[in-house]
């Protein structure tokens, strides 16, 4: 008998790789073909063309040799085909919403519609050019205008811009109205408070608007007391930034004492949006009296998330912040729609033009969809799903934190068997046929799961999802191997993120 | 409701599970007193179709490409986009993903952006770059910052003739950050004044910034540039915001360039009324540990197969926090991809090509129009698909005119240049045909006559 | 140690599953994450929505009792969001063109290009209604005739209709001409000679109209010869159906003869156009003598095979059928485009409406973006990787017939080692990463293995894919279970298709 | 040639390892007297970009239901389409694959098939379906084949209101088979006449066809025409042109159709001038082997793991050639795919409610033209979405005065029918919103006066 024999016996009888054992009930992730590709660069042959182009109808003019380009040196050259194929088999080692269940915490990775995608490549809508005259594109004004003020209803907030790009962007523009009003009452506080439960953008847009952090410890209930926030406000201290409901899922009930106590003292308070999905309809950031905020188009929105971008990140602000929003401002005035861009107390602008306006176009298509009825239900439905899931799965794992969840539930690995940690949970289900939660955030809980379920997923992907986690943790007592080399079924396995940093390969080279 | 699969019987179960009584009492942690106490005062839910007539109605009111004759562009240009680009970005592997931070299951997205990061970089002619910043005018920003960082200095010297938008956007993120901008003025060539950004540079100085092209459209001269911030340790950024150029024009990183931001619409995205495009921003290797946004690398996994992973995060708001780079974190993910496709379909060849007919374009309508009587073209370094026009009476009127002649005849400079009420900046790509050239000088001729 | 950590380590050592040894170079098959997914029906709750509608902005109406329908028994209740997941998930356990090499002998599986999807979207194309009165749809019918026109230049005929959906029906359509005609002249011929090498759909088209069957034997050279078909001939048989070139890849060189002869005998011949991948711009049938052929815009013009169709069979005429062309035909006149129902010798219809317009508007695409010389240059390098596959596998591989092949090559399984069979060969093929030649056909070659790779792949795919060929072809000596037990690496291994017909389950009761 | 990777030094060592010395050599087996000697007499290669423009020219000179309020059916119905189709269609895998023949790789086309194949079974309420036939009229022909062979019979009967090109389709078929076809007429209500029927029917007569609904619009009664029919051992086939109807009126099966046909364009696939739809086909078990077209079953790998697979192929062309049950190979695939994702989106209660809409907005315009003076709905059977108008004066030029206002009313009935000169067929969907009926009433009434 040859040896390869021998291993088909092998592997025909009990012995079975693991790949092929899946007889676990529910579990959707199994072994298929995959397809290897290379580098679009390594397809590349000389004279290989995947473009067409008119011939030129104008005679041709050269550029003097001093700033004439002779080559782009390393350019593909490749044919259309082999675009198409490079792109799409890239593609198939992804994993997508329309894969299966998302539940990263905090990204609020709820079903992208399709109609959205529909209306957004309208061409009246993506061909309208940034420069185009007022009069000739009022389409595009009047959905701006007209999402400013649907935002600012959800929120409870006087005005909304639509300039910046994405949640982090309009923290910066939040933290820079604050600074400017500040500024204009001729103060110039230094500092802002923020909760160790923030995501790392609240620190780091503070420091870009050049003022210092003061970490404030959330304490054993995951939220802030107003007593806390007491002690650290001083007169220089510009702003509390916090995220409502929290990271940890949970909404700051003392909310609006502390904004009285901040106000008090003179400071604004900010609130980051990113879990605005917990609150539509139900309670409005507004209300609570926090003065500025963002919201996540990407997330609340349903826009897609389009592997890190692009997404949008309007702001809202109460009354008093108006003047300093940047420039310029979608404004409505006798039946007409305008770009505002006279107001001198503005703080500037984020960036060029108007925003993200395709991601807009899905935002509005989506609240449409949606109504007012339907933003509350889903935010309801978001809740209920979090909580069936904190549910199904406390005690066997554990959860750091008792209060009520609203949007998501954070666990710890604390409870896992066999050395495992959350890591190796995370990988492991990859293994079952799950994008793994967001984990190791936030930094208050040790070995962090942070599941966002949203409202977009059904009960029975709720308790498939519950079964594989039960499953794992079982798993991470009886067969911990299984967990520290997971994922097993991927076609590259567990990649090695240290050597990545240690010896930075950031561009391809020929030689390499 | 489609996209919410609950029915009662479902929450029924849930609830039972969770063991309380109804959703309402999920929320007891919201005090009563934050609790708004009526419906939204929105729509009422609209159906599919509903939804797409609204759209349609609001496209229809919108001039595009389609309906008029363009010569729009000052920081968006109307190129032309392959079929092939909305095929592929519309595999929801892709474009239903998140931030790839699970690379096993992200390696889709992870080596797209290792494409990305070298084809940007063979573009530019530099080293290394990042995964993307929001646009080009805000990656300007974070290059002065960067610069700033880099150089330990806080002084920064801005030509005037960039882009106003960038100048604009780079002044807001530098305000609070003790950075002094200086303002670098332009000569009749608008080109670059080297003379007073010698009397301005001096050892303080972190950066000089330059478009190129320059918002006028004209190419400016970067080896001298870059000659004289080094030798005062500054650095030279170079901002493009029509990147095709870079098809026809030498590299910035070959001329000296030591970071090169822009805005890659340009490459297979629609105008969109400003956005989504891509900020790009490429740098020297030496200085990448200061770089703000995400960097891809690759690496391997335990089989010594590779792969591709988020990397050097350290310089990241999430592991940094406030000592962070930048606060960036989505940056425009699947514009990276639609510039990965379009410059994998372009190619070699066909970005000069493209590059080739947008000079020949533009330069073909420059000349006509600097014939028409009355009109002339203020600045005489060479442009690449942008000029400027200096045109007779009044500006608002004569595009008036155009427009009733279906033409959108160039963007005015009076917003961004007192002294300019004259002006108008004139763009001709690949999209404008001869004919639509020829019709454009016409109707100019006649609407100034 | 416990029973799977021993699994484990033997996984870790040398005896690593096939699936993980994947170390053949060149190979692109891999192993990798798939994910279940149950059928539709077992997704649907009560009550779950996937759709919407505008309320009903009439009033309502009733049937009648006896009419009124009150249940689509065991129709699906799902969410958007589960038929997205549902479908995509679906489409992952599917090779298209776009995955990779798709090397179908006779269906031309060439690359189809992205703007002609582009194109038979837009609106005015897509969403013009058949009864749109001619003057509102002179679009289309101008599209029809152009279309008419350029396939009568390439295959140098003189009448062309688009009414045939597909291969078949284009047969159809065209004996039903060839019927017509010899009834127009009082002639009731009986019968219709096919060679053995033609597919099965000629000698079913002709068994359809009526005919009776004679095959005919292509003998060793593998195409027909003048004196077989002279031998054949006689006054009762109404046509020849020949291949052209052959499904062997071989042109039937004696064509012209063949014509005269079956001519001279008062007969016609019908050109099965499948093969026209190989000729454009270098020899046409209708020049050949040849007197009605059938196109396939979904193999020759680029249009997507669609799974199993849309495609479309337009059928080229020569001047004596013209007046038996089914109805209606497109004219132009006076500068109009017309639908011309007036013609008495017509046969009839083959369906509703004209045909597969969404497909002609594809093939329409792909003729503008080649022109003359872009068809020409397609059919000479389609014709080129055949032979360069041909070259690099003849030795290894039996090739039955010598003669210089066409557009593709035809191999047999005689000199496979081990027991192994063409469908091992195939399977094997799927864990290479590619899709499998069309095999067991034509019927003349026993183990027939039927390589047509197309003008769009380039030498580089051609390259891997010989090694790979060639590699199975040593496997099959020295570990020929690697082909008997292939695919490996599929979600589902092979499948029992006897099975299947013996107790036939063609339809899902919840019950199953 | 982007589609064509081909170098010239590709090309060259290519040549070299076959072992020739040019292209040319490769044909040297075509005999120079039947090659071209010239070029092909067509236009030069156009690019992208021109490609485009060319089919935007003739799309706009087609009218759409963007361009024009439309009131056509027929045969081809505007009904809604959600957005999830096109998006889930365009993916590779399932577009740009074969017929699954290999069923390890095609698992995703074969199950969806299976689906498919479910949903017209629940839908017509019979046994099994095969996986498509080219549209409804070929597919009705087919039937009437599979009738014939079943019953070994050669008679058939075909109702005179049954679509005019569905007829047409089965004649040309049944021509030279030897199979008799005899028409039955209709009453004044539109519905088949029985006593008509119950003359012509014998033991000779292999089916009984019908439209259901049929082609005025009109809702036969299918319990008596299958009793009359299997009281001679005859079949009834059924053809239904419009299956939304399925969704509010009782199924063929429940009332004794032995067959079912039909087109299913109306499950969300654009009219696209005609074609393509894709046309069902459904019968009883015991029929299944003389059943034409592909059929998919499921099975079972060798570790037991469910599959799909082409089954029962013994009856199909590829095996059988001359003695198959039908010639065709290539089926309707992608339409497939469309309906069975339609049928999944709307399911059970969506099909419904979709056709509910159709009949109330139908009934709401038929009542509101019968109301017009001098018109009248000449027949007084139940009808579905579509229904028979009979108006004052020149159709045509009635017709040419609503197409002023942007109306297209209907499809006049003179093209089919002698005697019908004066009428029109009009089709009412859930597209229509009651203000277009109300401007199509309106002007009816403006356009006759
Ligand atoms: C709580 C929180 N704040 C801010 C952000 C930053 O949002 P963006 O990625 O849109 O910049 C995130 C994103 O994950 C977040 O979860
Ligand atoms: C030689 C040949 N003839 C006819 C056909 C039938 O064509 P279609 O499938 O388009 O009906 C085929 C399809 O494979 C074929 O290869």
């Amino acid at each position: 008998m040859s040896p390869t024999a021998t291993i088909t016996q092998l592997k025909g009888a009990s012995q079975q790789p693991e790949a092929e054992t899946d007889c676990v009930a529910n579990r959707i992730g199994t072994s298929g073909l995959a397809l290897r590709e290379k580098l679009i660069f390594e397809h590349s042959v000389q004279g290989r063309q995947g473009y067409s182009l008119p011939a030129l109808d104008v005679p041709n003019a050269e550029l003097s040799e001093a700033l004439n380009r002779e080559e782009i040196v390393g350019f593909p050259e490749v044919s259309e085909v082999d675009v198409v194929r490079h792109f799409t088999r890239l593609s198939t080692w992804n994993y997508g919403l329309d894969s299966g269940f998302y539940p990263l915490g905090s990204c609020t990775m709820k079903y992208n519609p399709k109609v959205n995608e529909t209306v957004a490549r309208l061409p009246g809508l993506a061909g309208c050019h940034p420069h185009t005259p007022e009069h000739l594109s009022q389409g595009a004004l009047g959905l701006m205008f007209d999402l400013q003020n649907a935002l600012a209803e959800i929120s409870g907030f006087d005005a909304v811009t639509l300039q910046p790009a994405a949640g982090a962007h309009g923290e910066l523009t939040g933290v820079q109205m604050i600074r400017a009003w500040h500024e204009s009452r001729g103060n110039s506080r230094k500092k802002v408070l923020i909760p160790d439960t923030a995501h790392g953008t609240n620190p780091a847009t503070a420091a870009l608007c050049g003022y210092d952090v003061v970490p404030i410890a959330s304490g054993d209930s995951g939220i802030l007391s107003a007593e806390t926030v007491a002690e650290y406000m001083n007169d220089d201290v510009a702003a509390l930034m916090v995220t409502n409901p929290n990271t940890l899922g949970l909404f700051e009930s003392d909310i609006r004492k502390i904004c009285d106590i901040v106000h008090q003292g003179g400071g604004l308070v900010y609130c980051d949006g990113a879990n605005l999905n917990a609150l539509m309809g139900i309670a409005r950031p507004g209300d609570m009296g926090m003065d500025v905020m963002h919201f996540n188009l990407h997330k609340t929105f349903s826009t897609p998330h389009g592997g890190g971008g692009p997404g949008a990140g309007p702001v809202g602000v109460s009354e008093k912040l108006i003047p300093f929003l940047p420039k310029p401002v979608v404004v409505h005035e006798d039946g007409r729609y305008r770009l505002d861009f006279d107001r001198p107390q503005s703080f500037g602008r984020m960036r060029s033009f108007f925003g993200n306006f395709g991601i807009m176009v899905r935002g509005w298509a989506y609240i449409l969809t949606m109504g007012g009825a339907g933003l509350k239900q889903a935010s309801e439905m978001a809740v209920l799903n979090a909580n069936y899931i904190r549910a199904r799965l406390e005690g066997v794992y554990h959860l750091p934190y008792k209060n009520r969840s609203l949007h998501e539930a954070v666990f710890s690995d604390k409870q896992l068997g066999g050395g495992c940690h959350t890591l190796d949970l995370a990988k492991r289900l990859i293994d079952y046929g799950y994008h793994p939660p967001t984990i190791y955030f936030p930094l208050v809980v040790h070995g962090s799961i942070m599941i966002e379920p949203t409202e977009t997923e059904s009960k029975e992907v709720l308790d498939e999802f519950c079964e594989a986690m039960l499953e794992i943790a079982r798993e991470s007592m009886n067969q911990p191997e299984l967990l520290l080399n997971a994922p097993s079924l991927t076609a590259v396995g567990r990649l090695d993120e240290t050597a990545a940093a240690r010896n930075p390969r950031l561009c391809y080279k020929p030689a390499e | 409701m489609r996209y919410i699969p609950h029915t009662d019987e479902d929450v029924r179960q849930m609830l039972e599970t969770i063991g309380v009584n109804s959703t309402e009492d999920l929320f007891t942690e919201i005090p009563q007193e934050v609790r708004l106490g009526r419906p939204l005062d929105l729509s009422a839910p609209m159906s599919e179709t509903e939804v797409i007539k609204e759209m349609k109605r609001l496209a229809a009111q919108n001039a595009t490409a389609e309906t008029h004759s363009t010569f729009l562009g000052g920081g968006a240009y109307n190129h032309f986009i392959p079929s092939v680009i909305d095929q592929l970005i519309s595999r929801s592997e892709f474009y239903t993903a998140y931030t790839p931070y699970q690379p096993e299951i992200s390696q889709g997205t992870l080596q797209a952006i290792y494409e990305y990061q070298t084809l940007i970089c063979q573009l530019t002619g530099m080293e290394v770059s990042n995964a993307s910043m929001y646009d080009g005018a805000s990656a300007c920003a974070e290059a002065v910052l960067m610069a700033a960082r880099a150089t330990r200095r806080k002084k920064v010297l801005l030509a005037t003739s960039l882009h106003p938008e960038y100048r604009e956007t780079v002044a807001t993120y530098c305000r609070h950050l003790n950075i002094e901008l200086l303002d670098v003025p332009y000569l009749e060539t608008g080109k670059l004044d080297q003379q007073s950004l010698a009397s301005l540079l001096d050892k303080e100085t972190a950066a000089v910034v330059a478009g190129y092209p320059n918002f006028f459209g004209v190419i400016e001269e970067l080896a001298p540039l870059a000659d004289a911030a080094h030798d005062v340790g500054a650095l030279l950024v170079t901002a493009v915001a029509e990147p095709v150029a870079l098809g026809k024009i030498k590299s910035p990183g070959e001329l000296g360039a030591d970071i090169v931001v822009g805005e890659g619409q340009s490459f297979g995205m629609p105008v969109s009324y400003g956005g989504p495009g891509v900020g790009f921003f490429a740098a020297r290797q030496k200085t990448v540990r200061s770089m703000p946004g995400r960097l891809v690398g690759a690496t391997r996994d335990k089989d010594g197969k590779t792969g591709y992973v988020l990397t050097l995060s350290t310089r990241e708001q999430h592991i940094r926090r406030e000592k962070a780079t930048s606060n960036i974190c989505s940056n425009q993910g699947l514009c990276v991809l639609i510039a990965a496709i379009y410059l994998s379909l372009l190619g070699k060849q066909g970005l000069k090509e493209v590059a080739s007919q947008n000079l020949a374009k533009a330069e073909y309508a420059k000349q006509a129009i600097s014939a028409l009587p009355g009109f002339s073209i203020p600045f005489s370094g060479p442009t690449f698909n942008e000029f400027v026009v200096e045109v007779p009476g009044d500006v608002d009127a004569l595009l008036l005119k155009l427009e009733e002649r279906g033409i959108l005849a160039g963007l005015p400079l009076k917003r961004y240049f007192a002294g300019m009420e004259q002006r108008l900046l004139v763009c001709v790509t690949e999209q404008n045909t001869r004919e639509e050239i020829e019709t454009l000088v016409d109707a100019l001729k006649g609407g100034a006559a």
